[in-house]
């Protein structure tokens, strides 16, 4: 149990998300069926698997280098909706953790607090368009509330946060992406997306974990 | 799942290697980043037109790459937008000094891709525009939602200002050629049945024996309404109503009339489908002094089809008839 | 069964209306008999060419009908050889005074029918000539037996013969040409699923998930042999290796490789395919100098694949080249 | 019940055998599924409903040009296999008819067995080659053998002959047509040519049966 995560933890961290999103392939391949095109669960498996192997082959000096090889990898490998709006948030994190060699519980609200902003800059989503905004939002605001609590304890209420957030889109109308083509049929069903975001926050509150 | 492939993760690079197997003389594949460029690319002092998207459309956008066309493609995976630096490289690759325009089909993935694409090349020098493509009157339009769908319409706005670009039109005009191609063709599709994504290994969605569903896109997603089975010229009907009633359509302009298998509707299905559309064009006094039936734009092995009517003008006409030499389309050449 | 038609028995004429609707100026159908005929028909001093079938493998074989093609095709009921009268008509319309082909795909009916046409035509003062299509490999050839059937070489030899007919060639040569093409080409089939015959209502048979249906023709038949699904690289090699294996070809040989989708697969699947029937024609030595991808003789929507070469000599490959426009393959004009 | 046939008789034969083919569409198409492409059922009914209107608009004067007729019309509606064959039966059955104003069982069967000879001639079939030849050669030598009967009788025979070879047909390997192509595999079904072929012949011994 640490108070921060340096390169080897958050490396640590972006393995078991490309562990648990290549076991969590079909589910969101599933749920990315009913509302969407089938591809979340295989895109996001192989840009984290991606993302892995960078790391491994080449281990980034500090976490911002980290955070933008991420982003890098991600735009890069993943592609639809997906790939450009998590690349941008692990890119925008870069951009706060510059300079700090281990990021504590307040780093990371204020990385993935830009992260955020940079995906609804970019994807123009607001909170109850039904998209992974309404898993990270709460999930940042989850974070900033606990930033003054032990780390593993303010991401394990940023992951809860998340899943919250996550179920609250099952009954939404999509507003932004594909699912918005469903118009009310869209309701009733979990957002992919978001979905992705809360298995990304529960593996970085299982690494904190220890 | 029945498909002639080999293993899901290996269909697109596979299907790649055939295309440059089969069409050496007009098209060479890359790899890593992935795209297909025309076999003479750059063209010195042409506008380069770059298209890319999710692949299991074919020939969409591959296929569309050659002379009087695209300049190049950049094929994502399944049903999934190509990554910027696809689409980098695909521009660097055919900037023959005249600016490149990307024509991208509007779903959030694909224009986010391409912006990013945008922002990139003209950080390196490179002037490009692009026009968004969203023609599926199956959406309703909002400013609060993604909007809708580029689809069909993307292979009419492609051959035609491929035909521009390729007269020597500077970048504004085709640019904005591309945009009244948009502004003036509307799409509507239907589908008899789902599709299965190699990956999903089932299909998006069931369809009983005796219904259809009306308002699909191209991506295997559900479309807006589920419906009993209806007979070919009650679905003409069904996708004509809605595409006529949607603006510009007069009576006594003239129209290009597109009539698009879905991947596993044979072409006698499409001909008894356009016998009917043609008839209704007809009764609403429209012209159709251009037309296109077969399978253009798909959605795997989706069964259905899909509507297209753009209104011309001279130049639309002109540059839909000049000559074009690629792999699905070709004339004059 | 799922069709985008309005009822079984109206589906060919309905087609063809929609073809006549479609292709003012490549094509003219006729009713009462039916026959599809090119627009300028008889062409004076020139060769005519008549084939005809069956509906339901469409594009064949109206979408070739026009210049450097077909003068004329008759459709029969989907599978169903025309009739004679069909077949008279049509020689007579395009009779410029140079003779008539006859191309016949080897079926019991066809072949009987195109005979009786042929017998007619010649008391009515007509030259005729027939050449009958037998590529099938799948088909043990047998003097006892109906032979081997005539299937997607007939698209090649209609493009080729097109070609020499528009060159003015003489009958005798022509008919020469088209034996050869006949003497070397070699086809094998495959099907993922089996296609409905509309009136029938059902498919013609049925596969599990987990077969395929190795040998069959394009009329919804079963095959010879039922096996278990394989990769997409296997079935090239079990179409390849049968087509190879039969005379005449060797190493060094100059081929065209014809991939050809059977209606409902769609063309990612059929370049997947291409890749690898490339790669196995080049291992045995043959040089793939020309080839075709696509769905141009079809069994109505059954998924599956053909493969067909055809070994080239010089003749073959200027008229494959030659300008050709028909609402199915254009090129050169 | 009668010795011999007339016009009258032969139209009322043919109308029969248009309500026995319509009614058995189905199933003819169904043997020709297994075996064959799934038409021949459709090909018949449509060239016997189109041989029925004929004859119901025009009225033949003589056995001879109702037969022609019926060829004519046969060939020019029914297509496939089957158009030509059975046209040509009655092409051939229109030359030995000619000059006769009613048809008695010798007649009939010197009229069926030249009708028998043109479709050997026409598609080269030799018995148990598993064709409608193997149902109607039977019938030919029973309309013979009891040509002296009463007319009823020996049609009655003919028809037995018939659906005996028709049965015949199950166990054979298939030689000639489509079914040629399934090698082995033709073995075990009837074959729909030789179905139709009773159908006929049965049709006109109920005729003759009145
Ligand atoms: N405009 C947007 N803003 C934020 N998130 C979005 C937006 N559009 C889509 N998404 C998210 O992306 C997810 C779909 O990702 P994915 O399936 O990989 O891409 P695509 O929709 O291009 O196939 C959705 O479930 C949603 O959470
Ligand atoms: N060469 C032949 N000689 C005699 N009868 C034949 C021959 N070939 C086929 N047949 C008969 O024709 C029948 C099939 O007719 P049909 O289905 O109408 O034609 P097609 O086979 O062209 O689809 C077969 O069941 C068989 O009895
Ligand atoms: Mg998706
Ligand atoms: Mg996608
Ligand atoms: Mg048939
Ligand atoms: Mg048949």
């Amino acid at each position: 149990m640490t108070d921060s995560l340096d390169v080897a933890a958050l490396t640590a961290w972006l393995d078991r998300a490309a562990a648990v999103l290549e076991r969590e392939k079909a589910r969101l391949t599933e749920l990315d069926a009913a509302i969407g095109d089938s591809d979340h669960g295989v895109n996001m498996a192989r840009g984290f698997s991606a993302v892995a192997a960078k790391l491994a082959g080449a281990p980034p000096a500090d976490p911002a280098a980290l955070f933008k090889t991420v982003g890098m990898t991600l735009i890069s490998t993943v592609g639809g909706a997906a790939g450009p709006l998590y690349g941008t948030l692990f890119l925008q994190a870069a951009g706060k953790a510059t300079g700090k060699p281990t990021l504590d519980a307040p780093a990371l609200a204020e990385c993935l607090k830009a992260g955020l902003a940079g995906i609804v800059q970019r994807g123009k989503a607001e909170p109850g368009d039904k998209t992974m905004v309404d898993a990270l939002g709460p999930a940042v605001a989850a974070l900033d509330a606990a930033a003054g609590a032990p780390l593993p304890q303010a991401l394990a209420a940023a992951a809860a946060a998340a899943e919250a957030g996550m179920a609250a889109t099952i009954p939404l109308v999509a507003r932004k992406g594909r699912a918005s083509y469903l118009g009310e049929r869209s309701a009733g069903h979990q957002d992919p997306g978001a979905t992705s975001s809360f298995l990304l926050l529960k593996a970085l509150a299982d690494t904190a974990a220890g | 799942m029945k498909k002639l492939i080999n293993a899901p993760e290996a269909v697109v690079a596979e299907a790649l290697a055939g295309m440059a197997a089969a069409h050496p003389g007009l098209i060479r594949v890359q790899t890593d980043p992935a795209f297909v460029v025309r076999a003479d690319a750059p063209v010195r002092g042409k506008v380069g037109l770059v298209s890319g998207g999710g692949s299991g459309h074919e020939p969409m956008h591959g296929g569309f790459v050659g002379r009087g066309m695209l300049d190049a493609a950049c094929p994502g995976a399944v049903f999934t937008s190509p990554t910027p630096d696809q689409m980098l490289a695909a521009a660097k690759a055919v900037d023959g000094g005249a600016g490149i325009l990307f024509i991208v089909k509007n779903y959030t993935g694909d224009v986010m891709n391409f912006e990013m694409a945008a922002e990139l090349a003209a950080a390196e020098g490179l002037t490009v525009d692009s026009v968004v493509i969203d023609d599926d009157v199956a959406v309703k339009d909002s400013l609060y939602t993604a909007g809708r769908r580029g689809v069909a319409t993307t292979v009419l706005a492609e051959k035609i200002c491929g035909g521009a670009a390729e007269a020597g039109q500077p970048l504004a005009a085709v640019a904005d050629l591309c945009r009244r191609v948009n502004a003036n063709g509307r799409s509507m599709g239907m589908a008899l049945t789902a599709c299965t994504v190699p990956h999903a290994g089932k299909p998006s969605f069931t369809l009983a024996d005796d219904e259809m569903e009306i308002g699909i896109g191209i991506h295997g997603e559900p479309g807006r309404r589920r419906v009993p089975l209806e007979p070919a010229d009650r679905v003409a009907e069904m996708l004509m109503e809605p595409v006529i009633e949607d603006l510009p359509f007069g009576a006594g302009d003239e129209v290009l009339l597109f009539v698009n298998g879905m991947g596993g509707t044979p072409l006698i299905e499409l001909y008894v489908l356009y016998r009917k559309a043609h008839e209704i064009a007809e009764r609403h006094g429209l012209k159709v002094v251009r037309n296109l039936v077969g399978s253009y734009i798909t959605s795997l092995e989706m069964a259905g089809a899909s509507i297209t009517l753009l209104r011309l003008d001279a130049d639309m006409i002109r540059y839909w008839d000049a000559p074009v030499l690629t792999p699905a389309l070709r004339w004059g050449a």
